[in-house]
């Protein structure tokens, strides 16, 4: 089952990927569609065994791993491709492989007219293989092959409308800044195996206690031996989950198709840092450094991340900060202890922030691929369906009563208060402050989107389609978005309609909100309750019961400052958007160096630019033409072979054509040769 | 008394003299053929006093084959000079340098 | 001083001052003149040694042949002596130089001769009978023992008389040889051609 | 049996040699003349092929003939073999030369001949005198055949040049006999080398002695900075005598050295290893840099011919009976390569009728003489010493030879100097194949020298090393003929230990 | 049979019948070429097939002494050789195709001259005498300048000529060195050689000698100039061969002679190794970044994937070494690969220049991909070849050297770098000519030259144990003559402390963890 539930969505991909052009669109569409809802369906089976007691089991199923085929064998080290399926596995498996199915099916609309819609839907079931590798992985290697096969397909994704130069570039982004990320994580892998000598989970895991508190010296120091590991893999974590640091590449990641964004860049891929953190939860445990450092980082991120979509206009990048925001969140759960928070919160952040994706995109359809909110507003008549489950998406992420979102940061918040440690207590001020933030920047999503008058005549996309009676080739054109970006947005309709999405597109987001809904209040006693949890986890990850009971525990004032900060931040949109929409832009004026930096995303892109984009090519120009060129062939062969010309020319005016010369020249070497036998011979009579 | 060391020391320097003789001189090729001549006569000198003073005939016997030898190299010398004379019009040693390099 | 004392710094001084001239002497002609001059003195040396043979020989072929011959070609090439010889070697300091760390050398390593440092003085053919010339002893073995290098020695006159004529022997063009077979066999029948040539024709020969 | 008559018929080589010559010469003077050149020529060759034939006797034994003056031995047979082919392959090559430059005369072959029988004196020499003599019949010979294009002004003027510098060494060479003479009583090698033996302190007459024979022979090979002569000389020669005067005169003046040094200086190894030592690496650098310049083929070949006795004699300076046995190796093989080279650039005609000599006119020959540039593909390769090509080998061997004597650094830097002379090598390859075609050239030789040429390439290519073994072999043996004899070992450890032990240790 | 023999001499035969035989046209030659690598392919598999993988002596062993004195006829394979020989055979009857269009020019000399590199290159990998080993490994410049010169590009001269002293240079030294082993050893046998033991002192020298031959040959930085050069210049089969198979004579002449022969000056000198390897991949990798021609980029990258060979066979441990052989094969496929898809649009456009291309994804859809999976396979992404083979080598070298991995492990990111930069310029964008835009996607011959290629590096990702197998005895002898050698102490060498409070067998398992 579980063979079938990974590779199907390879099998579809080759099939749609190699013969889209022979079997044509529709088909490709039909067997990765299928293909994916085959998969989910195995995946809610698998999860249920899992979740759902099961006299068949003895109540509950127990960890397996079904051996596929022989990888790497190379003296000890042994490495297997093999599918590892626990409890944290399913609950992954059932996150992707249901959204993915969404994702696909939702794209039959959205890529419609798309020329190379065969390929797309390729790449969507490639990576969801890829996705599934990772996290069934039985061993670190494999997971490091899902790990860079989503890479890989998020590169193909996001570069997919390669006409866009804006879409190459962070197609590239995405993949080397990931390439840092796995730097560490291959660093990480590589120093795991030489302390433990393997690279199988199960044994790593089982071995940890063994090397607690072990230390090694390098270069004159000593370094704790699991903080090293767990640092060196959760910088691997760090670019794959686009926390603080390697998370430039996030937002422009934004260029994908829409869909994309929901899938890998929402819901999946992205998580797949939190999910390896929970997966080796045991290595953490034994290092309270690197806790403190994932806490720290994850705190940060979603301040950062919290603070930059305060002032994003463009309606994925907002929701793409949030994502990273989220993900810090999820980080510092897992940095707290509270790795079974983290995973909740991961799973209902992929119902929800698929959900606000997907919304995105049926908006962007809707407006004809303009996604400047600056030239939205006033949508919620034009597209209902898409305005209330656009709502329930961002009620969930800012954590109404009861819905998915809730449960999970509640569970967060209250995990990082009640650990106890100092940076959990700092992770909780900071969780609770973008609690607000987040609250902030979402309604102020909805606001500007659907509420207010229209302000569509601003943009060239809506003039295209208003003047192109059929303008289905849009994402074709070279749009950046600085290209359109006007200062006095119009609030005129332009004479353009929206039109809701078509049911395809709408099905998923039902779906969708029905589990950003729901899912917090189905399965939090599973996740993070402190009684049935321990049953649910079942060992595939650390999970501290005691820090759940403490979560009861804590104060009030604490249980209730996520929906404080809720409240306060819908007021705070509500005021600034659609009470005195003049507000914000005062306000930016009236501190224009805080606004800068937060346009600017801290900077980041430009430090980077500098640090090492620049350099890297100067340098290399430098090494090509200093180096090789005027160094190394100078010296080396050039000078080498000049010298010899040289001599060459000097032996030749020595041959001067002259019998008398070469006569002295002769007696020079006779007079050498003698002079040589009389002092520097070697006395050597006839023995 | 005289003893060989001053045959030899004759003979030394007529070597010399003979081996100066080829490249102090830029003008005159016939002059070189004559150093020739002079550094097998210090050749000569050279075997018969060892020969002398070795009471061997050795020295003697390959001087002479040294006189015939260099009769028949100074007629081919002087036919060589003779051609090129008549394919240049010199004999200046200066002028013989068509090739080099 | 004896006279043999006597004679050899006189062959000695004037052999060398005479070789001297050779290779200074401004005049081809004179060179060889001073040649004759080294080639006589050298030959004294010669008598002094004891091998009164070659000494003759020296005189007789050196003087008597190649000398001439030199003279003979100097003559010949009919080369303007006032132009020759206006310059020295621009290498002759170098060059002096080099012939004075030989010519120690040489005088160096000849100085350490000792008769009898391990060298058999009187060998086999030393030991002959008293009252035989050094003609007679030179004759004696010339033929026997060095029969191959005499043989070999004919050789080498014979490829010095072949170059020469290869080298210098020019068959003139125009010049008429007599050749007397063909004189003889000479007929009327080949000889004379009778024509019958038509008015205004020239006869075809 | 007479002495004298029993002397002769070891002498086979030069008996024949001697008896055909005067007979050519009486053929050529009153039968046809010149023009009966083509006729001559192969008689020649049929004399050298049967002065050959006399060397079919058992090559295992030593036969000293005329009263120690001459010796015929494995060692001498091998060298014998290698002239005579050299003269043979010489003589052929000439004819279609000789027949368009306008000096085909009757006297090319004799004067060859004569010149062949000279070298043949040297290698057999065994004593000073033999070795003056046969050394003095090359050279006269070689003279007139330098000068042989009477109407060509390089060509007299190379006949000068290489007559007063010839003259000058052989008196230098003279010099030195005589004062070997004088401090050791004998001119004959055995002699000098019993007398060395005996000797308790080192001689400083014998060691200048030594030094002016060294120079005299190095000289006869062009070794640095002797060789001064050797590209003007080739340039100005008629080319088929420069293919001569590369070829033939280098494996005689080569085997006289070895002869010389070893048997007659046997005991002062260390002395003359130090000169040989430096005269392989002037060579090597010289022959390697000086060539590179160069635009003439006929230059290049002179100072390739500098290079490859520098490598030559690198065997040498090992002073070894392996060295020894390579340098006889690496003979063999030099002669079929720079033959084989000479063979192709005398093959090549310029369309106005000249014979090619720039190296620029070989540009583009692969397209239109394919042939002939493989040929001479491979002849460049050899020399360059690339593997599989045969020429590799002789250098592998020489300075293997050199290793196991512990002469490591004659070997870094004889390697290095190969592959700098590779460079030029590379550009006569580079000219053939890589330009595009200058001015046209035609092929125009008999089909002898195409045979001949044919089966040089065949010899250096990698089927070469099919007969490698036979010729190293051959050289082998030719080694231990040459009057070495270890006393009171058998003849298997006597290899042994003769692979890596100076001779100075052996005597 | 003398299955090796066969199979050096077949490609010779055929390379005289074109070459020699008058009448041999240019398709003709073409022909016969073909069918005769194919044939020596199936020769090729059928050693495979025959192969004892089990057993750690050398298999189809053939002996004649031909060559006496100096050097036997003597051949033989272990899994080392017998893979490096499939790469050539493999790789061989697809640069015939590549050539098949693009080469107009003197076909039967061009088909001759390759039919020739072949049989050198099985005979490099076959000899097992040392100076046979070295004839093969020199003979190789012969053809390879000719490639080079004849059918290269505008500074096809300064490239051949670079080529050819460059390499000549380094293995003359290699020469010398081993004329003095032979000498001490008394045998020309790779076998007994590997077995005897050199005193240090004369291995230290040695190794040096032989290090100047294979890291020029390999080639590392800073002997590496004449790569980009010649890889540049040479026609497209020619970069095939050059990348595919003559760099790996570098390593594989460091794995046949340089770590058997001198463990310990191998041992003692791998902090040079290290040094020139983390040099080069950061160096070249950098370079590669701003190459304006594809040739050069692909070449560039060569050096910096070689980087890893040499310092994972420095790790001196099982999986840097098996390491560094995969690599080799991957490489061999990978580089071929691409040098073969630049080949492709080369023959289209007739220029290397990347800023002439662009947006071949449009007009050229089928060749995109492939290019794009030979780029992923080049940045080592798992499951292709390069993964394995780079994975292998870093945690290798990772025990030995923590420092040099750190270093070595940007390569991975630089290498994404300058390959994504290189793909996005050819194949993304828009077209940056008419003439680009009207680029024929690849034809049948082209597909069939690539999709071989494809195949094996996807074999060799998923399941490398194929070509692994038969290579681990041979690889543990290697490593058991290396064990115990005193290794130069790097100043970043780590070692490990247990922690105080040990839980489980303290002692045990901390010695297993010592480096």
């Amino acid at each position: 089952m579980i063979l079938l539930l990974v590779f199907l969505p390879l099998v579809m991909a080759l099939v749609a990927g190699l013969g889209g052009r022979l079997i044509g669109h529709k088909a490709a569409k039909i067997v990765t569609t299928g293909g994916l809802f085959t998969s989910a369906a195995l995946a809610w089976v698998i999860f249920s065994q899992f979740w759902l007691p099961n006299p068949a089991y003895g109540l509950h199923l127990g960890p397996y791993t079904v051996p596929v085929l022989d990888w790497i064998q190379s003296g000890d080290l042994s490495v297997h491709w093999a599918l590892k399926v626990d409890t944290l596995t399913a609950v992954m498996l059932v996150v992707v492989t249901s959204v993915s199915a969404l994702v696909h099916l939702y794209s039959w609309g959205y890529m419609e007219e798309d020329p190379s819609q065969s390929r797309f839907f390729a790449y969507l079931s490639l990576f969801t293989f890829a996705m599934l590798m990772l996290v069934t992985a039985d061993n670190l290697v494999q997971m490091f092959f899902g790990w860079e096969g989503v890479g890989l397909a998020s590169y193909l994704l996001i570069g997919f409308w390669y006409h866009k130069p804006s879409a190459n570039a962070a197609a590239i982004k995405a993949f080397v800044v990931n390439r840092v990320g796995d730097f560490g994580f291959s660093l990480g892998i590589f120093a795991t195996f030489m302390v433990f000598g393997t690279v199988s989970i199960d044994a790593i895991l089982a071995a940890v206690p063994g090397q607690a508190g072990a230390t090694f010296s390098f270069l004159g120091a000593r370094f704790d031996v699991m903080t090293t590991l767990c640092l060196l893999l959760f910088v691997g974590a760090m670019g794959k989950s686009a926390q603080l640091g390697l998370h430039t590449w996030l937002p422009d990641a934004m260029e994908g198709p829409t869909p994309v964004s929901a899938l890998i860049h929402a819901a999946t891929m992205v998580t797949a840092g939190v999910f390896m953190v929970c997966r080796l939860s045991p290595m953490f445990e034994a290092s309270l450094t690197a806790q403190a450092v994932v806490t720290y980082v994850g705190a940060a991120t979603a301040l950062f991340a919290a603070s930059v979509a305060l002032v994003q206009t463009d309606i994925k990048r907002v929701i793409a900060y949030s994502t990273c925001s989220q993900l810090g969140y999820m980080f510092f759960a897992a940095g707290s202890g509270a790795y079974g928070a983290a995973m909740f919160h991961l799973f209902t952040h992929a119902f929800f922030k698929a959900l606000l994706f997907l919304g995105a995109g049926s908006v962007i359809h809707a407006m004809h691929h303009e996604q400047d909110m600056r030239f939205y507003g006033g949508l919620r008549k034009h597209i209902p369906v898409t305005f209330w489950l656009m709502t329930i998406g961002t009620l969930a992420l800012t954590g109404f009563f009861f819905t998915a979102g809730y449960y999970s940061k509640d569970a967060i918040l209250e995990a990082a208060f009640a650990s106890g440690t100092s940076h959990g207590q700092f992770a909780f001020f900071v969780g609770a402050l973008v609690a607000l933030l987040t609250s902030f920047y979402s309604w102020r999503l909805v606001f500007l989107t659907f509420y207010g008058a229209p302000r569509w005549a601003g943009s060239e996309h809506i003039q295209h389609a208003l003047h192109d009676a059929h303008g289905h080739d849009d994402h074709a054109h070279d749009h950046g978005h600085d290209a359109h970006a006007h200062h006095a947005p119009a609030t005129v309709t332009g004479g353009y309609h929206p039109h809701e999405s078509p049911i395809s597109m709408l099905i998923p987001l039902f779906v969708l909100g029905a589990g950003a809904l729901g899912a917090g209040w189905l399965w939090h006693e599973n996740f993070v309750g402190a009684e049935q949890g321990g049953a649910f986890w079942r060992g595939s990850l650390a999970f501290r019961e005691h820090l759940m009971h403490a979560m009861h525990e804590v104060p009030a004032w604490v249980v209730w400052t996520p929906s404080i900060a809720f409240f306060l931040g819908l007021a705070g949109a509500w005021f600034a958007y659609l009470r005195n929409p003049a507000l914000p832009g005062r306000a930016a004026g009236a501190l224009p160096a805080v606004y800068a930096f937060l346009t600017h995303k801290w900077y980041f892109d430009e430090l980077y630019d500098a640090l090492f984009v620049r350099p890297s090519f100067a340098i290399g120009r430098f090494l090509w033409v200093r180096g090789d060129q005027q160094t190394i062939d100078r010296f080396g062969p050039d000078g080498a072979a000049a010298a010899v010309a040289g001599g060459a020319r000097a032996a030749g005016r020595f041959q001067s054509g002259y019998v008398y010369s070469y006569a002295l020249v002769m007696l020079v070497g006779l007079a050498a040769a003698a002079a040589w036998v009389f002092v520097g011979g070697p006395a050597v009579g006839g023995q | 008394m005289i003893g060989l060391s001053h045959y030899l020391a004759v003979s030394a320097v007529l070597f010399v003299l003979g081996v100066l003789g080829i490249f102090i001189n830029r003008k005159n090729v016939i002059i070189i053929l004559m150093s020739i001549e002079l550094i097998l006569l210090a050749v000569n000198i050279n075997f018969i006093a060892f020969s002398a003073y070795l009471h061997q005939v050795h020295g003697q016997i390959f001087a002479m084959f040294v006189l015939t030898v260099a009769a028949g190299e100074a007629a081919i010398g002087l036919a060589i000079l003779v051609l090129y004379f008549r394919n240049r019009g010199t004999i200046a040693v200066d002028d013989a340098d068509m090739m080099k390099g | 001083m004896t006279a043999a004392v006597f004679a050899f710094y006189l062959f000695a001084v004037v052999l060398i001052t005479a070789a001297v001239m050779v290779i200074l002497s401004r005049n081809p002609v004179h060179s060889v003149l001073w040649l004759i001059v080294c080639f006589f003195n050298a030959g004294g040396l010669f008598i002094l040694l004891g091998a009164e043979f070659l000494a003759m020989l020296l005189v007789i072929v050196y003087v008597g042949a190649v000398a001439v011959l030199f003279l003979f070609v100097v003559m010949m090439l009919d080369i303007d002596f006032a132009e020759l010889r206006s310059g020295m070697a621009r290498y002759l300091p170098f060059g002096l130089a080099v012939g004075g760390v030989l010519l120690t050398e040489i005088i160096l390593a000849v100085g350490s001769w000792q008769a009898g440092a391990g060298v058999p003085l009187f060998d086999v053919l030393a030991g002959v009978p008293d009252g035989m010339t050094n003609t007679q002893w030179i004759g004696s073995v010339l033929y026997t023992r060095y029969l191959y290098i005499f043989q070999a020695a004919g050789l080498v006159l014979l490829v010095s008389m072949i170059g020469a004529i290869v080298l210098t022997h020019r068959q003139r063009i125009g010049t008429k040889r007599q050749s007397i077979a063909h004189q003889v066999a000479r007929t009327p029948k080949n000889a004379v051609h009778p024509a019958q040539p038509g008015v205004g024709q020239g006869v075809e020969l | 049996m007479n002495p004298t008559f029993a002397s002769i018929a070891i002498a086979g080589p030069e008996a024949v040699l001697t008896a055909g010559s005067l007979l050519t010469l009486m053929i050529g003077t009153f039968g046809g003349g010149d023009k009966a050149l083509r006729g001559l020529t192969w008689v020649a060759v049929l004399i050298l092929g049967l002065a050959g034939l006399t060397l079919l006797d058992d090559p295992a034994t030593i036969q000293r003939g005329f009263d120690g003056l001459y010796v015929a031995d494995a060692f001498s047979s091998f060298l014998k073999v290698l002239i005579l082919a050299a003269a043979a392959a010489s003589m052929l090559l000439a004819l279609p030369y000789l027949g368009t430059a306008r000096t085909g005369r009757f006297e090319y072959p004799v004067l060859l001949m004569l010149a062949t029988l000279g070298m043949c004196m040297m290698v057999s020499a065994d004593d000073m005198l033999s070795l003056y003599v046969g050394l003095e019949l090359t050279s006269l010979a070689s003279y007139v055949l330098a000068a042989f294009h009477r109407g060509e002004a390089r060509s007299s003027e190379a006949g000068l040049k290489y007559f007063v510098l010839g003259a000058l060494a052989s008196g230098i060479l003279l010099y030195g006999i005589t004062l070997v003479y004088g401090f050791t009583g004998s001119t004959g090698f055995g002699g000098i080398r019993d007398v060395l033996a005996g000797m308790q302190e080192r001689s400083l007459g014998v060691l200048i002695g030594l030094v002016f024979i060294l120079a005299g022979l190095a000289f006869k090979i062009s070794a640095v900075p002797f060789h001064m002569w050797t590209p003007d000389v080739y340039e100005g020669a008629p080319t088929p005598v420069a293919a001569f005067f590369s070829a033939a005169p280098k494996a005689a003046a080569l085997g006289l050295m070895v002869r010389v040094l070893v048997q007659g200086f046997g005991p002062m190894a260390l002395d003359w290893q130090q000169i040989v030592f430096f005269l392989s690496v002037a060579s090597m650098a010289l022959g390697a840099v000086a060539a590179i310049g160069q635009t003439n083929i006929k230059r290049l070949l002179a100072y390739s011919s500098i290079a490859n006795i520098g490598f030559a004699l690198v065997g040498l300076a090992a002073a070894t009976p392996q060295g020894i046995e390579a340098l006889l190796f690496y003979t063999a093989v030099y002669l079929a390569m720079t033959l084989g080279s000479f063979l192709v650039v005398l093959q090549l005609r310029r369309a106005d009728g000249a014979p090619v000599e720039a190296m620029s006119d070989l540009a583009g020959l692969s397209k239109v003489q394919p042939g002939l540039a493989a040929a001479l593909a491979i002849f460049m390769f050899s020399l360059a010493g690339i593997p599989p090509l045969l020429g590799f080998w002789p250098k592998f061997a020489v300075f293997q030879a050199a290793i196991a004597a512990g002469l490591l650094p004659l070997a870094i830097i004889g390697f290095i100097t190969s592959v700098i002379a590779a460079y030029y090598y590379l550009r006569i390859i580079k000219l053939m194949y890589f330009d595009e075609a200058g001015v046209a050239v035609t092929s125009d030789g008999g089909r002898a020298n195409g045979a001949m040429i044919a089966a040089a390439a065949l010899f250096c290519s990698p089927v070469g090393m099919l007969v490698m073994t036979p010729i190293v072999a051959a050289a082998g043996r030719a080694y231990f003929g040459a009057g070495i004899t270890v006393s009171s070992t058998s003849a298997s450890q006597a290899h042994a230990a003769c692979r890596t032990t100076p001779f100075t240790t052996m005597s | 049979m003398p299955i090796l023999s066969i199979m050096i001499l077949l490609p010779v035969l055929s390379a005289l019948v074109i070459a020699m035989l008058p009448g041999v046209d240019a398709g003709r030659a073409r022909i016969v070429a073909l069918v005769t690598t194919l044939v020596e392919f199936a020769l090729g598999l059928l050693l495979w097939q025959d192969y004892d993988n089990a057993a750690t002596a050398f298999q189809f062993v053939e002996k004649l002494p031909l060559f006496a004195p100096y050097l036997d006829w003597h051949l033989g394979i272990d899994g080392i050789a017998l893979m490096l020989i499939l790469l050539s055979v493999f790789l061989m009857p697809l640069c015939i195709l590549a050539s098949w269009e693009s080469v107009q020019k003197r076909v039967p000399e061009y088909m001759a001259a390759f039919l020739i590199m072949e049989s050198l290159m099985i005979g490099t990998f076959a000899a097992r005498d040392i100076f046979l080993f070295y004839l093969f490994f020199e003979a190789g410049l012969i053809p390879m300048f000719l490639i080079i010169g004849i059918w290269g590009g505008a500074r096809r001269i300064y490239a051949s000529y670079k080529f050819f002293l460059y390499t000549l240079l380094g293995s003359v030294l290699m020469l010398v060195g081993m004329i003095y082993m032979v000498g001490q050893a008394g045998s020309t046998d790779i076998g007994v050689l590997s077995a005897y033991d050199f005193a240090p002192a004369a291995q230290f020298w040695l190794f040096l000698a032989f290090f100047a031959s294979f890291a020029v040959k390999m080639p590392m930085w800073p002997v590496h100039t004449w790569l980009p050069d010649a890889h540049v210049e040479a026609p497209t089969a020619g970069s095939v061969i050059l990348a595919g198979v003559l760099l790996k004579l570098g390593g594989y002449g460091f794995v046949r002679f340089s770590l058997p022969m001198f463990p310990d000056a191998s041992a003692q000198l791998i902090w040079l190794v290290f040094g020139l390897s983390m040099v080069a991949v950061v160096y070249t990798s950098l370079v590669a970044l701003v190459q304006n021609d594809m040739k050069k980029l692909i070449a560039y990258s060569s050096v910096a994937h070689m980087a890893f060979v040499t310092a994972g066979l420095f790790a001196l441990n099982t999986q840097g070494i098996e390491g560094s052989l995969v690599m080799m094969l991957s490489h061999g496929l990978v580089s071929g690969a691409l040098f073969l898809c630049v080949g492709v649009i080369y023959d289209r456009l007739h220029t290397r220049e990347i800023a002439r291309y662009g947006g071949l994804a449009d007009t050229m859809p089928r060749y995109a991909l492939l290019l794009l999976f030979f780029t992923m396979a080049s940045v080592g992404l798992p499951a292709t070849s390069g993964f394995v083979a780079e994975f292998l080598v870093l945690i290798g070298l990772y025990q030995t050297s923590t420092w040099a991995t750190f270093v070595m492990t940007t390569g991975i990111i630089l290498g994404a770098a300058y390959m994504l930069w290189l793909y996005r310029r050819i194949a993304f964008g828009s077209a940056a000519g008419d003439d680009t835009r009207a680029m024929p996607d690849l034809s049948l011959r082209e597909i069939a030259i690539l999709a071989p290629i494809t195949a094996a590096v996807i074999w060799m990702g998923v399941y490398p144990a194929s070509f692994q197998v038969p290579m681990k005895p041979a690889i543990a002898q290697i490593v058991a003559r290396l064990d115990g050698r005193a290794r130069a102490t790097l100043p970043t060498a780590m070692t490990i402390t247990p922690g105080l409070p040990v839980l489980t067998a303290p002692a045990a398992a901390a010695e297993a963890h010592q480096p």
